[in-house]
């Protein structure tokens, strides 16, 4: 029984890989925007399933939280504006299959990728079978970095300057989103007591599940990212179900203060270290899990809003007051 | 053919698919998706060779990279539907207007 | 024990596979919404399987991140893709 | 020394070159009715840090910092040479001027107009990132931050060309950045380090290095919009608002060659064989060519100083097939200096065409001679811009071209003399045909809308900054040479 | 060993509602039977494959972990089929008449 794992895991793989590439296929081929975008979610699931197999659970977690959920609901959002856009024009452009490429042009595009495939192909297959990466200098440094699971230690440790820019791309992400233009009013009727009752009980799991993500961080797979993605993925439920938050005097500068607070806060904790006259972002080792569990909860209200923000899909009504 | 290699030739089949429809599709939206298929090829390589470790633990710096890249990715997307909303408010249409011939 | 789970963990991913085709197919853009559901409950199942059969706990908090994550889906179908005032009739509803 | 000099001396202005313009654009987001005030004084803070940064630099050589204290392959180090201090210098120079000019410009602030700012001081931040980093995955995620914030600038204008503009240059600007993390992910897979010092150590001519590079140098010719690759640069920055569209021409599209730049110098170049050297430079010749033709037969005044763009950017790749010849260093500090004066006369031309586009609402050259009477000072910027990019002397273009003829000479590969003295002559054409439409017709003029006057004056001392740079040039090069950018080459280097 | 056989058997059990359910939705002729079909049988599928694991599982926190997943899933099957047949029949897609 045992001497069937090898080939039953790799058979796994080759099904996982070939659905995926047909996924892929399925979507980019299909004249249907709409079914375009279902076999994007589905296509963000199996890629779920596969990092799962590369010993990825972390990434796993992310690419199911931001990858099949979040963009799934901000692609279907943005289709729904753009049929709304459709309606409101009456020469509705007929949807142009492909830019007219002559046939030529056609063909020498896809012998050039075809050429580009095998290229990388044979490139990826003169690398060695056994490398280590940097996954022994890892292993050292991980004591000494405050937290146990080593994605975790990269993120927000070893590179966290990585993380930190990457939180300015959600920002800037933010910042460009609203500066295009104001959210688009949704003409979503009140929701009906099914759907009303389902988002009030969905709630608070939710958010327990996104605190628990957020602790487990530090020692198994989880942290800021995947937690803010869960915590956004409540409020695009609450958006969703139609009803604004109650408390909509939060769209003004609150909002704004909560978006730009995980950056801030983890700037000003680099800077304030290099006033002890340590090097930006160098945490002493004994308060580095402290230091690092106070950015990630900060980044985690921060990313939650930041993503909500972008399914809104514009800068909030309340801001014309100000 | 050991799972990294199987992976990682998958991601770059993603990448050229993304690549041929990124020029070919004229619907913004379906430019987008395509940007962000051949992302997750991407990733899925950084994920394959990261695989190949001596012990079967994967490399962790890959997977941060693939969850910063991910994060990045769904940003740009956010920008680049507002955008084209944006501009099929302005046009009429979701698709890039004919450039003027050079 | 551990190649039973993966073979039916390949079993399930066929089951999906099969589903795929409705949406493909699916005369009515119903039919597609389907497949949220379909990927919410067979999804959680391949990881809950895979979860025992790698012995990594780990990616019981991915199905239940799934479990969550396709009810949101859902949400986002029936809510943005069929806006109340198109009164699609028949059968490319 | 005094306590203010040590402390002068020994807080990280590395740091405060990228985190000053970030907080002052969280600042400027949280309190957007004070937004242009608050950029002005990030801008200043921005620019003094850049300052003492450059001045300890040029005082104790280059530095190389350890971020979170951990070195090279598990941690990201930011390094700082002559090459970075020269690109931070010409971005203060050019920011400080266009944050004053953007005060002016964006006088009644419309409500997305406040959203300038932020963009602004961020687009600053990534490239002063993108200067001082030396990790290859860190440099993905600057270049994704300068090319968001420089989209999100060009939309800023509204109108249908800025915002299709923008939408095909955040198109190409994805790909091209997509393409540069492939080759990100072949090196690392190859040699399981992103450093770049320690990846031009481990680099061979092996079929993964060489894809590695080209998808690298293919991502940033993208995003360099060198000249098959350069369709997307003419509509972003024509239709961009003025100052952005300076930003763009002068800054952004500098940022990713000086990446290229520096890639080649310590990554690629051993693995490369010279052919791909020469491949580039002729794409270089073609795009002058290309460039100044297209810049001729333009009608709007923006579009043509765009196209004079695509045909400068040529120039900088001319000293690519001179790499790995002996005069390899005077080419690369010919390069790096017409970046400098590129930028300076680009920016004063673009915010003349914008106050030009302001006083007389149209940019069109065929009836410019009616608001020409009425901004004298900004014609004579014009002309005095028009100096330095046609390369005459005493401006810095001027210097920069004799830097690169002769290295051409005395690396024996005389042909260069063709498209860099042509390159010269075509520009002049499409100059002297604005400041003729501008001048010699004399129709009754009518005198525009009144513009700010700092709007003129900023423009103006952009242009003379480019001739006053010719005389500059010595100490620019002296500043260049620290930490030896291109002394990597080895005379005998196997190739 | 006998945990063992339990464990097998229940997941086998699964599956098989797991195939009820995809062929369901691949041969029933209209949205209303396929969604049916997909909802009941897929859980049923699910609830199964969970007591099976739960057999095997390590410690009492993954089982109820498991079954917190199983009623999320429930609730959330149960909505989604609500709100597509409720969206179907506003839609007014005809049911399947023999």
């Amino acid at each position: 029984m045992e001497a069937m794992i090898q080939p039953l895991g790799l058979a796994l793989d080759g099904l996982l890989a070939l659905t995926l590439l047909w996924l892929a296929w399925r979507v980019l081929a299909s004249a249907d925007l709409f079914k375009s975008i279902v076999f994007f979610i589905a296509f963000g699931l199996v890629m779920a399933l596969i990092w799962v197999r590369l010993g990825a659970p972390d990434v796993a977690l992310a690419e199911a939280a931001i990858g099949a959920g979040l963009t799934g609901a901000l692609f279907l959002a943005a289709l729904s504006r753009l049929r709304q856009g459709e309606e409101g024009m009456a020469n509705g452009t007929h949807l142009r299959r492909a830019n007219g490429l002559r046939f030529g042009a056609q063909a020498a595009l896809i012998g050039l990728l075809i050429a580009l495939f095998l290229a990388l192909g044979f490139a990826l297959l003169s690398l060695q079978n056994e490398a280590p990466g940097l996954s022994r200098e890892v292993a050292d440094m991980l004591p000494a970095s405050g937290v146990s699971n080593p994605v975790t230690a990269v993120l927000l440790n070893f590179r966290a300057y990585d993380t930190l820019l990457e939180m300015g791309v959600l920002l800037l992400a933010v910042i460009a989103a609203w500066s295009l233009s104001a959210a688009p009013k949704e003409a979503v009727d009140a929701p009906g007591p099914v759907l009303g009752g389902f988002v009030r009980l969905l709630l608070p799991p939710m958010i327990l599940v996104s605190s628990y993500l957020l602790w487990v961080g530090a020692y198994a797979p989880g942290g800021a990212f995947q937690a803010g993605a869960v915590l956004a993925a409540a409020a695009v439920l609450l958006l969703l179900s139609g009803r604004s938050p109650r408390a909509s005097g939060w769209l003004g500068w609150p909002l704004r203060v909560i978006l730009s607070l995980g950056l801030a806060v983890f700037i000003a904790i680099g800077l304030a270290l290099t006033f002890a006259g340590r090097l930006f972002l160098d945490y002493p080792p004994d308060e580095a899990g402290n230091i690092i569990l106070v950015i990630e909860v900060v980044a985690t209200v921060s990313i939650g809003a930041t993503l909500a923000a972008l399914f809104a899909g514009g800068r909030p009504q309340q801001d014309k007051r100000e | 053919m050991t799972p990294a290699i199987l992976y990682a030739i998958t991601g770059i089949g993603l990448f050229v698919l993304g690549v041929h429809a990124l020029t070919r599709r004229a619907h913004l939206l379906n430019k987008i998706i395509a940007l962000n298929i051949m992302g997750s090829g991407i990733f899925l390589v950084f994920g394959a060779l990261a695989y190949r470790t001596p012990n079967g633990v994967s490399d962790p710096v890959p997977h941060a990279m693939v969850i910063t890249g991910i994060v990045v990715a769904i940003s740009a997307t956010a920008v680049a539907l507002t955008l084209m909303l944006r501009l099929q408010s302005k046009t009429g249409a979701a698709e890039l207007p004919e450039q003027s011939p050079e | 024990m551990t190649a039973f789970y993966l073979g039916l963990a390949s079993f399930l991913l066929i089951t999906l596979a099969a589903g795929m085709w409705r949406i493909l197919r699916g005369p009515s853009q119903a039919d597609r919404m389907l497949a949220a559901q379909l990927f919410g409950t067979t999804a959680v199942a391949i990881l809950l399987v895979l979860a025992q059969a790698m012995e990594q706990a780990a990616l019981r908090d991915v199905s239940l991140v799934f479990a969550l994550l396709a009810a949101v889906t859902v949400v986002a179908f029936v809510r943005r893709a069929w806006p109340p005032m198109i009164e699609e009739t028949g059968e490319d509803a | 020394m005094t306590t203010a000099e040590t402390a002068l001396m020994d807080t990280p202005w590395i740091i405060w070159v990228v985190f000053g313009p970030v907080t002052g654009a969280i600042i400027a987001f949280l309190w957007p009715k004070r937004a242009s005030l608050l950029g002005c004084f990030a801008a200043l803070v921005t620019a003094g840090s850049v300052l003492l940064l450059v001045w300890h630099i040029a005082e104790f050589g280059p530095q190389r910092y350890l971020i979170g204290g951990w070195d090279a392959p598990l941690g990201i180090n930011l390094y700082i040479d002559g090459l970075s201090a020269t690109m931070l210098l010409t971005t203060a120079l050019v920011g400080a001027g266009v944050t004053v000019y953007a005060t002016a410009y964006f006088e009644q602030t419309t409500e997305t107009d406040r959203f300038f700012w932020p963009l602004w001081l961020l687009l600053w931040a990534a490239m002063n990132a993108l200067f001082l980093s030396a990790d290859v995955f860190n440099l993905y995620v600057t270049l994704e931050l300068v090319g968001l914030a420089a989209v999100a600038l060009v939309a800023l204008a509204g109108s249908r060309d800025a915002l299709a503009g923008a939408m095909r240059y955040l198109l190409v600007s994805l790909l091209g950045s997509l393409t540069y993390l492939l080759g990100v992910a072949l090196f690392y897979g190859d040699h399981g380090t992103l450093d770049i010092g320690l990846l031009g150590e481990l680099v061979t001519p092996a079929p993964a290095d060489w894809m590695a590079t080209g998808l690298m140098v293919a991502g940033l010719l993208i995003k360099t919009a060198l000249f098959p690759l350069h369709f997307w640069l003419p509509p972003a920055h024509a239709a961009a608002p003025a100052p952005v569209s300076a930003l763009l021409s002068a800054l952004v599209v500098k940022a990713s060659f000086y990446l290229l730049l520096r890639l080649w110098l310590e990554v690629f170049f051993p693995g490369t064989t010279p052919n791909l050297g020469q491949l580039i430079g002729a794409l270089g010749v073609l795009a002058i060519l290309w460039g100044s033709l297209q810049a001729f037969c333009q009608t709007r005044l923006k579009l043509l100083i765009a196209y004079s763009t695509v045909a400068q950017l040529g120039y900088l790749f001319l000293a690519f097939p001179l790499a790995s010849t002996p005069a390899a260093t005077t080419a690369w500090n010919g390069t790096v200096l017409f970046i400098l004066s590129h930028a300076l006369a680009k920016t004063a031309m673009f915010l003349a065409a914008g106050n030009v586009l302001r006083a007389i609402g149209h940019d069109r050259m065929v009836d410019l001679a009616r608001g020409a009477t009425g901004l004298p000072l900004n014609w004579a910027t014009f002309g005095i811009a028009a100096i330095s990019i046609i390369g005459l002397p005493p401006s810095a273009g001027f210097t920069a071209k004799w830097l690169l003829l002769q290295a051409s000479f005395a690396s024996g590969q005389w042909w260069l003399v063709i498209p860099v003295a042509g390159g010269g002559l075509l520009a002049a054409g499409y100059m002297f045909k604005v400041l003729s439409l501008a001048f010699v017709q004399n129709q009754s003029s009518t005198a525009g809308t009144r513009i700010p006057k700092r709007m003129e004056w900023t423009a103006l001392g952009f242009a003379l900054g480019a001739l006053a740079m010719g005389f500059l040039a010595p100490s620019v090069l002296d500043l260049l040479d620290r930490g030896a950018p291109f002394q990597t080459f080895s005379p005998g280097g196997v190739l | 060993m006998l945990s063992q056989i339990a464990t097998i058997l229940l997941l086998l059990a699964g599956a098989a509602f797991f195939l009820a359910g995809t062929l369901g939705l691949l041969r029933f002729p209209d949205v209303y039977t396929r969604l049916h079909a997909l909802t009941k049988a897929d859980n049923v599928g699910l609830g199964l494959i969970v007591l099976g694991l739960a057999l095997q599982a390590e410690s009492w926190t993954a089982i109820g972990k498991m079954t917190l997943i199983w009623l999320l899933v429930l609730i959330a099957s149960a909505t989604g089929a609500h709100l597509v047949a409720q969206g179907a029949l506003r839609k007014k897609i005809r049911s399947w008449k023999p």
